[in-house]
């Protein structure tokens, strides 16, 4: 049954999709403009993909910022999946305070908490760089996360897993094979979005990052205080390219994973409560 | 019992087990180890830092030897009430309102149409939904920059269809602001909608219109009481950062159209008075935090209507 | 149990009196296809007024899509349904005098049960006041008086049931469609409800369409059923016409455990029945589906309760056999035995006969009466 | 190894050797470093120096190297705090190829605010060898003794930059400056002003809502300073009370404050006039021949950045001889022709783009530098002071 003429819901997506495209594209068309002042179009040219991809510090960068993105998102999903799950059967008061404390890190201005943080792990001698930038990053990724898995969690039906400890499956066992699959699909979604924050995270990273682990979004802040240059558009365009590429052949390994089959592609999950 | 212990918590907890009372209470000791990770990583690199700004917010800095001498002095907390700042925090509040209305009025139709759709397609569609956010923040905000721009494609098509006379006025206006906001949480607003409006059965929609009830009043009366947590959470990740944001402003607004975040954070990196920069951070936390509290009460209520 | 308010009794509100004298429900050539499969093929069908009708059949027989099509919640790719006379094939469902009675229930979950029950009443806008009288007695007739203000999920799986039943039943709908509205409950209540459930129908006079895979459940409760497979109704009639007189071997298997001997005809006779020869029992005098020829390969359906030990009488058949298992199911008994053509025959019969023990040889028997012959459906019969 | 120092030719006026050098320009034309933070750097210097106390200094402490090894005897990675793209291919290379064992990284000294930088610079003692920075930054890096002093003695080439210049930075070696002043569209507006007081008073209103404004609050309240007659360095609270309304009068007619691209919309049209830096408005008026540059009669603020050595770098030695590399003529030139900034050294003229050389607003003219004040380091109260004039006015 249809809430609306499904055309008008499609439609309107549509134009959501283009409006959220449409950015998208035109950081695409710039990346490969002549122009180098990007006023007019005069032109297509590989150049600026060329000139960053030779270009030793952005090559650096966006190692630092895949290996930020992956660790902080590991570590993340993580917290956020061991956090969700004692959240459902912690009493109601404790989850409270617990839910008020994983809110409180995504409400508070990151600069606050970043500056605090960079007094902190300078009074410990801890050396920055990347494993500092992670730390910072996981204290708002693994908010976002558990807020997103705890939803999931919630409309999971806890017989399930009973009924898998019944037939007499470990703890772990029950969790691996019940209720990590039916909460795959939360992961995956907070996994797509905390990676992308990892990649805009601009005040946590540039106050950890120390002299030898500088992301891409801190070099593209720089960048542009001269001119929002084509090249700029292409590191912009390049990043997401790598992602997508990334993402797809994880997508791709879960899938033609024996045992995994299937479970990627089954983000709706309706089917499995 | 020391080889129960020895076996943890991995071992098998059997219906049938003699001692499931003995396991019952390890598992429960077990179980608050879940615990562990969040609160340890919270408490060590959250609440240890805050509370390090928390005593700054109450001390002075001395401008000539630039310490920051601890203290109980509220004058950093009074300061924030000048008149210089009223306008940016009503601007904050106003901006974040509008963007969380304009993330829910647009992303409830798209995660409605992702909730309702195949699931193959389901995957697909959010997967579209995230797929821009993977380039550069900044990159894609003047992405929208120029989209918006006096004369740019976005001028041209209105222009084209006669819409526009003139230059496009958005870009270096709070609209624009607003935009660049909207566009920028609104997967924010679509992921939890899309998750509470995902787990509504199918069926109620078919019941509801089975009852008499009309596609609007199905609407009103079934998909969006249940939809109520999502529009919660959705809200709760919109409306609470927007508040505090600071590049948008800059960018969309030409410098002009400032936020309370951009003046917190400038205190912490252009002024460098970290006394005064605490003590409002502090102040927007727990303003912040009372409409969270408010927010997350309502949204509990809601949640155990539900379930 | 309760006395039924006038309200509900008269069941009957003036506008839709005219069209009494048509049928409650007409199928007409009823047809849906997805992409390529046909779920429905062509169903013509007309169901009474205040009739218990069940559409019976193996998941995947189509009998749940004919019941949205009626509900108006599946659109047919072909064909016309009539309520009461009038042509409902394009109305949208709100607007349909019928209403569902969901599989999993469809409570919903953030209201409450009196609000579950008030939820259509609502929609037509009726007076406060006469949607909780109204409610009020409904929950009395589905026996839930005092649990109005329960949440559904405070409730069991049979409250929730009868929830479902009264959210529907208070619209005093022309026609009531249930989707296998016992399907998750356990046996017992099950049993329970069936009663309850014939009952109210009973009480309120209001045309029930039942859709069920159970077929003991759908004779115990229906007036007639209609057993559906492969998108068509393969057989029409009362339950009785249904379990004695299948028309084929798949209603047959369908509607009860039977067992099936190979069979050939070797008089059709003038009185509509048959002289057929049985495999292992000889020749036998029965009745069988109508126009069976002499030499055609039939099946010999003999129920298993039909069947009995001990020395034949003159009108009756026998084979002899070995019994291989008895299983005590209380007041009855349920028998396995062996021919000697290596065929299996049940046996169900009251505990007090069974003197038996597994191993024995004996000679069943059964009337001529109970013996039902119908077309062979190719090869050798099941075993 | 070191290149020898010309005869000073001063004020000599030498085609370019090299005046293909202007196609690296493009497009890569530079603004000043948000290293010179005005107002913001110092209060900010001593907060996060305060906020780490003991701990950073000792390790500081620790580092000071022994140095005076021979720098060619040195090896390992010399780090620069700037921005990208600041040096082109150019610059380092006769220095790499003399010494091979040091690789020359330039780390981005972020632009969220001085603070920032100064942060990085703070917390990670050891880690950077020079610093791009301003006067006033530089001063107060100075005052908070994470500067190594200048050992003049190892930069022989310093000498080539002017005197004025040397004696404003004294604690790094000066490499570039910056004027602010406004570009107009010829074509676009009738009237050709030349002084602020025609902007603020008739342009303003005139053409309301089509004038940029670049964002950077000591040199734009250099700027109204100047429009009003009084010093940029100015510690009168009434001048600087006026200056604060001159500015809110102003702020309604801009289109935006920007942060980058300040000539973008000069050069589309979409805005008329732009307060800018003199390099930017050079730089825009190759793309459009209708933008003019105004140097008002009224005088205009200017900033003067150049390199500090840091303490705790464990590359001294090599940190002098690299300063004494940058500032070798030929090098000189190459650094100026790929930022297209004001110069500071004159006898790398002839090396340096004639765009540049002959362009009225970046040419070497002791005329026009009198016209110009230096800001300067005004001390902490100051210092916030202004900061909170300048927060209120964005936030006005």
């Amino acid at each position: 049954m249809r809430l609306r003429p499904p055309r008008l819901r499609s439609i309107f997506t549509s134009f959501v999709m283009v409006f959220l495209y449409a950015p998208i594209v035109t950081v695409i068309v710039y990346s490969v403009n002549k122009d180098p002042l990007l006023i007019h179009w005069e032109g297509f040219t590989t150049r600026w993909y060329k000139q960053a991809f030779n270009d030793p510090t952005v090559r650096q960068d966006v190692v630092t910022t895949l290996k930020v993105a992956a660790l902080s998102t590991a570590i993340s999903l993580t917290i956020a999946v061991t956090a969700a799950l004692w959240a459902r059967r912690a009493s109601h008061r404790w989850r409270r305070a617990f839910d008020g404390l994983t809110y409180s890190r995504i409400v508070l201005p990151e600069v606050v908490f970043a500056l605090g943080l960079l007094v902190l792990l300078g009074k410990l001698h801890v050396p920055f760089g990347v494993g500092a930038i992670v730390l910072g990053h996981v204290v708002f990724n693994s908010a976002y996360a558990t807020v997103i898995i705890q939803a999931r969690l919630a409309t999971l039906n806890e017989t399930l897993e009973e009924a898998a400890a019944d037939l007499g499956a470990s703890r772990w066992r029950a969790f691996r094979r019940v209720t990590m699959p039916l909460l795959l699909p939360a992961v995956i979604v907070a996994g797509l979005l905390i990676v992308s924050f990892s990649f805009d995270d601009v005040i946590v990273s540039q106050f950890l990052g120390g002299n030898n682990a500088q992301p891409v979004s801190v070099l593209i802040l720089g960048m542009i205080h001269l001119h929002v240059t084509p090249e700029v558009n292409a590191i912009g365009s390049g990043l997401m390219l790598i992602t997508l590429l990334t993402f797809s052949t994880a997508g791709l390994i879960t899938v033609l994973w024996p045992t995994g089959a299937g479970q990627f592609l089954g983000l709706g999950g309706r089917a499995a409560e | 019992m020391t080889a129960d212990v020895g076996n943890g918590s991995a071992v098998s907890a059997r219906a049938d087990s003699p001692r499931r009372g003995l396991r019952a209470r390890l598992g429960r000791a077990a179980h608050h180890l879940l615990a562990l990770p969040s609160v340890g990583w919270t408490v060590l690199f959250f609440l240890a830092p805050l509370a390090i700004l928390l005593l700054y917010s109450f001390g002075t800095q001395n401008l000539l030897t630039f310490q920051v001498q601890f203290g109980w002095t509220l004058s950093n907390y009074t300061g924030i009430f000048q008149s210089l700042y009223i306008k940016p925090i009503l601007r904050s509040f106003e901006l974040s309102l509008f963007a969380t209305l304009a993330c829910l009025v647009i992303g409830f139709p798209v995660a409605y149409t992702i909730a309702r759709a195949r699931r193959r397609s389901q995957a697909i569609l959010l997967l579209m939904v995230m797929i821009p956010f993977w380039t550069s923040f900044v990159v894609r905000t003047y992405g929208i920059y120029n989209l918006v721009s006096y004369n740019g494609p976005l001028y041209q098509l209105l222009h084209a269809l006669g819409l526009v006379h003139g230059y496009l006025h958005v870009l270096f206006t709070p609209i624009g602001v607003g935009i660049g906001i909207v566009y920028t949480y609104l997967p924010l607003m679509i992921l939890p909608l899309f998750v509470s409006l995902e787990r509504i059965d199918p069926a109620l929609l078919e019941a509801a219109p089975d009852l008499g009830a009309t596609p609007t009043r199905t609407f009103r009366r079934v998909i969006l009481p249940l939809a109520v947590p999502g529009i919660f959470a959705g809200c709760i990740l919109v409306a609470i950062p927007a508040t505090g944001e600071y590049v948008i402003p800059v960018i969309l607004g030409g410098g002009k159209t400032l936020m309370f975040g951009n003046v917190v954070s400038d205190q912490f990196l252009n002024l460098g008075d970290y006394p005064f920069g605490a003590a409002m951070s502090v102040a927007l936390t727990f303003a912040l935090l009372i409409v969270l509290m408010v927010l997350r009460s309502r949204s509990y209520k809601a949640e155990q209507r539900i379930t | 149990m309760t006395e039924l308010s006038p309200a509900v009794a008269a069941s009957g509100d003036p506008a839709r009196g005219e069209g009494r004298s048509a049928p409650a429900v007409k199928l007409i050539g009823l047809r849906r296809r997805y992409d390529d499969v046909v779920a429905v093929d062509g169903i013509d069908l007309e169901i009474g007024d205040a009739e218990f009708f069940s559409l019976i059949g193996p998941s995947g027989c189509g009998k749940t899509t004919t019941l949205r099509m009626i509900a108006g919640l599946v659109e047919p790719s072909e064909g016309r349904i009539e309520v009461h006379g009038r042509d409902v094939t394009t109305v949208r469902p709100h607007r349909r005098p019928v209403n569902t009675v969901f599989q999993q229930y469809a409570l919903f979950p953030h209201l409450s049960v009196f609000e579950n029950v008030a939820f259509g009443l609502r929609e037509r806008r009726t007076p406060k006041a006469e949607i909780r009288r109204r409610v009020g007695e409904m929950l009395e007739v589905v026996d839930l008086q005092g649990r109005d203000r329960y949440r559904p999920s405070q409730l069991s799986g049979g409250q929730q049931q009868r929830v479902a039943l009264a959210r529907s039943l208070v619209l005093d709908p022309e026609v009531l469609l249930l989707d296998e509205p016992l399907g998750a409950l356990d046996l017992k209540l099950r049993k329970a409800l069936q009663l309850q459930l014939k009952r109210i129908q009973h009480e309120v006079g209001i045309t029930f369409v039942y859709v069920t895979h159970d077929q003991e459940e759908a004779f115990f409760m229906s007036n007639r059923v209609a057993v559906m497979h492969d998108g068509q109704i393969k057989q029409l009639g009362t339950p009785r016409d249904v379990y004695e007189r299948p028309r084929t071997e798949f209603v047959a298997d369908f509607v009860g455990a039977s067992n099936r001997l190979d069979a050939k005809i070797v008089v059709a006779r003038d009185d509509g029945r048959y002289d057929a020869e049985v495999v292992g029992v000889g020749l036998v005098r029965a009745a069988g589906v109508e126009g069976l020829q002499a030499g055609e390969a039939v099946r010999a359906i003999v129920r298993p309760e039909a069947i009995s030990t001990g020395a034949p009488q003159a009108d009756e058949a026998k084979i002899e056999a070995r019994l291989t298992d008895i299983a005590y199911l209380g007041h009855h008994v349920s028998c396995v035995a062996q021919t000697e053509s290596g065929g299996q025959l049940a046996i169900s019969m009251p505990q007090a006969h069974v003197k038996l023990e597994v191993g024995d040889d004996c000679t069943l028997r059964w009337p001529f009466d109970a013996t039902w012959l119908l077309p062979a459906e190719g090869g050798v019969a099941p075993k | 190894m070191v290149e020898i120092p010309r005869p000073l030719a001063i004020w000599q006026q030498e085609e370019s050797a090299l005046s293909s050098v202007d196609d690296l320009t493009e497009g890569r034309l530079t603004r000043r470093s948000a290293l010179v933070a005005g107002a913001g750097g110092l209060l900010a210097t001593s907060g996060l120096a305060a906020l780490l106390d003991a701990g950073s200094a000792d390790a500081l402490a620790g580092r000071r190297s022994p140095i005076l090894a021979s720098a060619a005897a040195q090896a390992g990675t010399l780090t620069i705090l700037t921005f990208p793209g600041w040096y082109g291919p150019h610059e380092f290379a006769n220095f790499d190829k003399q010494h091979p064992g040091i690789t020359i990284k330039t780390a981005v000294s972020g632009t969220t605010g001085a603070a920032a930088q100064i942060a990085q610079i703070e917390t990670n003692p050891g880690a950077f060898d020079v610093t791009l920075a301003g006067v006033p930054v530089s001063s107060q890096m100075h005052a908070a003794g994470v500067l190594e002093p200048l050992k003049t003695s190892q930069i022989p080439n310093l000498k080539l930059v002017g005197s004025t210049f040397r004696k404003s930075l004294p604690y790094g070696i000066p490499t570039d400056f910056g004027k602010t002043g406004y570009g107009y569209r010829k074509d676009l507006i009738t009237e050709r002003p030349t002084t602020w007081r025609e902007l603020w008073t008739t342009l303003a209103k005139k053409y309301s809502g089509k004038i940029t404004m670049l964002k950077y609050d000591s040199d734009i309240q250099g700027t109204a300073l100047k429009y009003l007659g009084y010093s940029v360095n100015t510690k009168s609270k009434s001048q600087l009370q006026a200056m604060q309304n001159a500015l809110l009068k102003l702020k309604p007619h801009l289109q935006a404050i920007l942060e980058t691209d300040y000539s973008k919309a000069l050069i589309e049209g979409t805005a008329v006039i732009a307060i800018d830096y003199d390099y930017d408005i050079a730089a825009a008026q190759k793309h459009n021949k209708n933008i003019v540059w105004v140097a008002p009669k009224e005088g205009m603020a200017a900033y003067l950045e150049g390199w500090c050595a840091l303490k705790g770098s464990k590359l001294l030695p090599t940190v002098w001889e690299l300063m004494n590399s940058h500032l070798a003529p030929k090098n000189y030139a190459s650094f100026i022709n790929n930022t297209g900034s004001a110069f500071v050294e004159q006898s790398a003229t002839r090396y340096i783009s004639k765009s540049i050389v002959h362009n009225p607003s970046l040419r070497y003219d002791p005329v026009a530098l009198k016209r110009v004040e230096f800001e300067k380091y005004l001390g902490p109260t100051q210092i916030a002071y202004r900061g909170r004039l300048w927060e209120q006015f964005l936030a006005a």
